[in-house]
């Protein structure tokens, strides 16, 4: 046990902090939101420069090397500054590439990803709105060496932007509903998809992705035919821990805006800062944030490890959901006004909360999950 | 204690009914009645249009006397009224017009400037901005900084005002300026009737959180550059504003007719509930779905129980008698009250909606129309606007309870 | 519609209120709950002398001939003082035999009551902790001209000094949980009858009352056979409103105690009262209060004028429910240590608050009536 | 970063995991180890059984030096003791003893006071009460009046002392005592080690909330009436006492093993709620009662994790190392999370067990030995004890926040 920071991850830390804020300020996010690409391609080469899209891919695979903790501390760090773009979908498929693709796909994908060349994503969410095998109702459809994909996807982070889709479809009857579920890589830019924008309150550039009759090929099966549900819960696990980092990362960006903002702020002759109401809120919003840090750290590291359980993560996503809602809604009431308006930075928080609840899980969703696992 | 429904409001209730129902039809679609709805071009046409046709009939300022355009109704038909348009979330009253400065001007302004501006209020033809908050001085209104000159006839007035919710489509605005150098805060403070159409003034829109490209902003931010307003403009004495900023804050409502229109608002998301099957069974059948819909039509009741006796605090001021000592401590009790349960409502419509809460109401996706996700924004300043929940606790602690200030 | 009380009514409270405060101190409050009685039957005299154990019932009958919107005007001053003993019992039982009784059983028991000379008690919730039809199994079987009670019925108020016991059973097996129940008038001293306390956090004198063999004539049957758990109900919607309006005049004390301490205690050279935190906190307990009061008079107003619903009812409760638990809550915490002990006034209605929750349906099952009328 | 379990942990915890699995078999019945069940005769007879089988084995203060006692382990093997008493809610340590005078006389203590008071600490032999609070001085101490008078080699104590836990079993009492009139506050206040058993002491138990006559009172109120204290009994400097108080108030602990405690706590009412049939099913089938449990699951392990992060920061500074920069805003923020969690776990027993709830331990009716009933009230104490939840929120502000008091 040793709850400090080692120096390189220190550095990396600093790193991120300072090389985000620099590059991608506020008005540069409010710009982004608006835009149609949803990202900057500039700042996405850069960070393919320092290695971030690589980060914890093996050198083999043109990576750093370095663990899924390391990266989800850069991940940190883009929940603190806010970076609107496609990383969090892409790191997160190449983990699972990583660990579920054979060695031809990785040799395909991985060194793209690290070269900052391939935009991923993860299609899984249904019309059913559900993380749950039985909702899986995309069929796929054996017809010779190609599989035929059919049906809807909602909900789809970057799908606008990506290379490759990662889609959980159906691809066999069952009465497990976690069996007969296979996972395709499936180029986005194969005849038959259509991309429709779901414009959201985190303006995030979620999709509406439709399949008409898309041809996959057979060896762009990612892991083993019809038992895809275990490599997406092992992606949903990833997703929800390094979501739970972003968080975070947020929670604290949030207050420490907010203790600034109080400081400066006069009412009634003091600062607002002064008044006992503020001072309590702020006590409590420390003590979000820091409950959300510590369990962000300590799941990161687990799953990192390969100790991390559903209950763990469940558990983290469950307590940073409303602990980064509660946070922001403080925030934009010390504010005031000012805080509720489209150019202050504190609503970029309060509306990424709302969203960052319902990817890879709302609360309602990881309370049923804490229940199962711990047996009732 | 008598809580009989008043003879005759079913009836006056109906004719209001009927109203609204016809005329609502042609509101444009997802029509929730909002800030956000308001702000459109559209939807200031429809609210234009909605006031024409009340103000036919009288009924923008039911109560007002009929020299100034007004049927001197009573009270409870004024309730009536308040609670059909309500209910069916209809635009057409300026709450900024009749509902504030109207009132204030009855109450204290000059027999001209009622002849004046009184009748094209209650004719639903000249609409109202208030030009009270600044960058500095939000809840704390004292600290206001825009100054008015004064230049024999005329004020020259310079300074910057926001919040001013609507003023882009408006006509005339009310605002709290400055008027002496030599006294401080509330001292030197003067209320001034302000042509929007005045040179100098420059409107621009301030986006709330919920907007993006597509959408119209609701609230402006106003600069008076030499602005010229004649001193006939001037409500009350100079620099006596601050009597008359308390006395428009005392037209806040009851709220009784927003509780309504909640309820209504519960009862469309049960409906939505009980028919959206996004994982095999209706929404309603899931436990902790009854359990906060269940919350939430407690809550509603218990705020109308509660506003009922700030309306009948109103109605006995309205009769000359002595009005419940509580009164002002229930209104700040309840604007806090209210602002928190709209958030709780958002909140909740979003938990119920899971992953479909984040659309906005240009996707087709978007349940509906978005309502929830514009609201989990908008609530917000609910609990900042017109006093914030903490001031309005001080006011509780210190003049309700006799708390001591330290 | 007028909301203001009428002079007879402001009089009705005021005497309660110097009644009580006079009659019943806070130490005969505590030593009463220590007391195998648990009342006095000084005051349960004075009381009757004053009318008000009839307050609500016919001068025929012996009583003051008000209504009940009066008597709960007197109900919510014992809420505001706390007075231990089975008024509220005998009072709503009372309304009950009004309600659905014989000419007889009328003539036979109000005028009893009207003298203080009659204690009553509903006993109707058993091991089951239930206040719904299809959980009364305590059973009563024809017997010649009496019926035989067998069973154990559980949390019922003041048994151990009631006259009589309206003792809800089951008659009749039926599809129709609510089919075949009747309310038997059972003389308390009826051989068969085991009555043993059941010590509560309120103090408050609930027994567990065991039935082996009792017989009790059939012309005690009140109402119809089969036919009364339209009268449970009807005499829950009573009870409910009239604690709820107990449950107001407690959260008004508590607040009144609360903002007189603050202003009187002192830290760091100031009145606590002064600190904003301690300000919030009771401008909070100044609106779940008010909001309770307003809830409280206008059911109770309903119920008087037989024109409230079930739905009326079940909110009300269920927002005094809470309101009271908080506002009892905040007010300890205000008081600091010495509001835990058990020598301190506002303990006593933190007490009662939660006891005053679960007596006629806690806030879980009022939600579920709320759901049910409002059709989901 | 490494979140590795500590190597050697396991099997120092299996150590004590057996020795209190045999020893709590010997607990009276219903024993939940909290101040109720040590107030009574015959807990407080458990404790010291527990205690001094605990102090034949150096347990009872395993870091400390050897020379007074202890056995000089590691702060990882204390903190394996610590989850392990916690587990087994096992009673033996004296927190005012072992936890809070004992490691402040190590710290700042004469090489007398060590050899002398030490020692049967760790042996479980002397048990001590803190004579801190008094009923105008709780969470402002500075505030005590409690007066020692210094005459020749004595000091002579006058004053009222209360909230004192567990003094009626008390041995030796740690007093907070002003020594000075010229000085005002905590300038004048010194640290006085006082004999339980000395002329002049009265003892009278001050019963809490949940507390009826059958029951034993934990707290006390404690009189001093001329009361002779030698002057070596004084820990530091006359006037000195506030540093000695806030060294003390420092021992305070991360509440890890709380929490380890509250785990085990939800699994037992998990298991109630899986075996109890009111109504014909589990309690644990309602999705309301899976959704609370699950909430406060949730909330356990936040605690925990936070928590880590202290005991982290104690492990450091022990190493001799720099704490990190938030270690004491985070304990003041997990006091009173700790402190409110305890209540909505008691709130949340409470609601799951409906009308059940209401009864107390001596009701053969009452489910878990009403633990909850207990619980429901004790709760409140701990937003109050050791700093009310005020304090810490305002220490958070000005201390880990920086804002400014005014």
């Amino acid at each position: 046990m040793n709850l400090d920071f080692t120096e390189e991850q220190k550095m990396l830390r600093t790193m991120a902090r300072d090389f985000l804020s620099t590059e991608c300020p506020k008005s540069l996010v409010r710009q982004l939101e608006e835009s149609d690409l949803g990202y900057s391609p500039e700042i996405w080469k850069k960070m393919a420069g320092l290695g971030w899209q690589g980060i914890m891919l093996p050198e083999d695979y043109g990576g750093t090397g370095m663990t899924f903790f390391d990266l989800v501390l850069v991940i940190e760090e883009m929940g603190h500054n806010i970076l609107p773009g496609p990383f969090f979908s892409t790191v997160i498929c190449a983990a699972t590439i990583l660990e579920a693709g054979t060695e031809e796909q990785k040799r395909e994908f991985l060194p793209k990803v690290s070269a900052g060349e391939m935009i991923l994503t993860l299609a899984l969410t249904e019309p059913s709105a559900s993380w749950q095998p039985q909702h899986i109702s995309v069929r796929a459809a054996a017809s010779g060496e190609n599989y035929v994909i059919n049906g809807t996807k909602l909900f789809v982070p970057d799908a606008h932007v990506a290379n490759y889709l990662l889609v959980v479809t159906r691809t066999k009857k069952s009465a497990k509903p976690e069996e007969g579920i296979t996972i395709f890589l499936v180029d986005a830019g194969s005849p038959g998809i259509q991309c429709e924008p779901q414009l959201t309150m985190g303006l995030d550039n979620k999709s509406e992705v439709v399949f008409e009759n898309v041809a996959v090929p057979r060896k762009n099966i990612l892991g083993k035919l019809n038992q895809g549900w275990t490599i997406v819960q092992s992606t949903l696990m990833k997703a929800a821990a390094a979501k739970v980092a972003e968080m975070s990362g947020g929670c604290q960006a949030s207050l420490e805006m907010t203790a600034d903002y109080v400081k400066e702020r006069e009412a009634y002759g003091h600062p607002i800062g002064g008044f006992q109401a503020i001072q309590h809120y702020l006590a409590d919003m420390w003590g979000y944030t820091d409950r959300t840090k510590s369990i962000a750290w300590e799941v990161n590291w687990k799953v990192s490890a390969g100790m991390a359980t559903a209950l763990d993560v469940a558990i983290a996503k469950a307590w940073a959901n409303e602990a980064y809602k509660w946070v922001t809604e403080r925030a934009v009431q010390c504010h005031g006004a000012i805080g509720t308006t489209r150019d202050h930075d504190i609503g970029l928080y309060y509306r990424r909360a709302k969203v960052a609840e319902l990817d890879y899980g709302d609360t309602d969703y990881q309370k049923e999950i804490v229940a199962g696992e711990l047996g009732f | 204690m008598d809580f009989e429904p008043i003879p005759g409001l079913a009836e006056a209730r109906k004719k209001y009914d009927d109203f609204f129902r016809e005329e609502m039809k042609k509101a444009p679609p997802g029509w929730e009645g909002g800030p956000e709805d308001l702000a459109t071009h559209e939807g200031h046409a429809f609210q234009r249009y909605v006031a024409r046709e009340l103000g036919k009939r009288g009924w923008v300022c039911l109560a007002w006397p009929k020299k100034y355009g007004g049927l001197e109704k009573s009270h409870f038909e004024q309730l009536a009224f308040n609670e059909a348009r309500a209910y069916w979330k209809a635009p057409g009253v300026d709450q900024f017009g009749a509902g504030m400065i109207g009132p204030t001007l009855l109450a204290v302004g000059s027999e001209e400037q009622k002849e004046r501006f009184l009748p094209p209020i209650a004719r639903g033809e000249i609409w109202w901005a208030q030009l009270w908050s600044e960058p500095n001085a939000g809840s704390d209104l004292a600290a206001a900084q825009t100054f008015a000159q004064r230049e024999g006839d005329d004020y020259i007035v310079n300074g910057q005002k926001c919040w001013t919710s609507g003023a882009h489509h408006a006509d005339w605005g009310f605002a709290v300026v400055r008027t002496s150098r030599e006294q401080t805060r509330s001292r030197a403070l003067s209320y001034l009737l302000i042509d929007l159409r005045s040179q100098g003034i420059t409107i621009n829109p301030l986006a709330t959180m919920s907007s993006h490209r597509t959408q119209e902003a609701y609230f402006n931010e106003i600069f008076l550059d030499n602005v010229r307003v004649p001193v006939v403009n001037r409500v009350g004495e100079e620099n006596d504003g601050w009597r008359m900023i308390r006395a428009t804050m005392n037209f806040e409502r009851s709220g009784l007719s927003a509780y309504g229109a909640m309820r209504r608002e519960l009862l469309e998301l049960i409906e939505f509930c009980r028919e959206t099957k996004w994982q095999g069974e209706p929404l309603l059948n899931k436990p902790l779905v009854r359990d906060r819909l269940a919350q939430l039509a407690i809550d509603i009741e218990a705020g109308m129980a509660s506003a009922r006796h700030v309306l009948w605090g109103q109605y006995k001021l309205f009769l000359g008698e002595e009005s419940p000592r509580d009164q002002a401590t229930r209104s700040s009790s309840l604007k806090y009250y209210r602002s928190e349960l709209s958030q709780r409502f958002a909140y909740t419509g979003c938990q119920i909606f899971g992953l479909y809460s984040q659309l906005k109401r240009e996707s087709r996706w978007a349940p509906l129309y978005g309502k929830f996700e514009k609201e989990y924004q908008s609530c917000l300043g609910n609990n900042i606007a017109s006093g914030t929940t903490e001031i309005q606790k001080n006011i509780i602690a210190w003049e309700g309870l006799g708390l001591p200030r330290i």
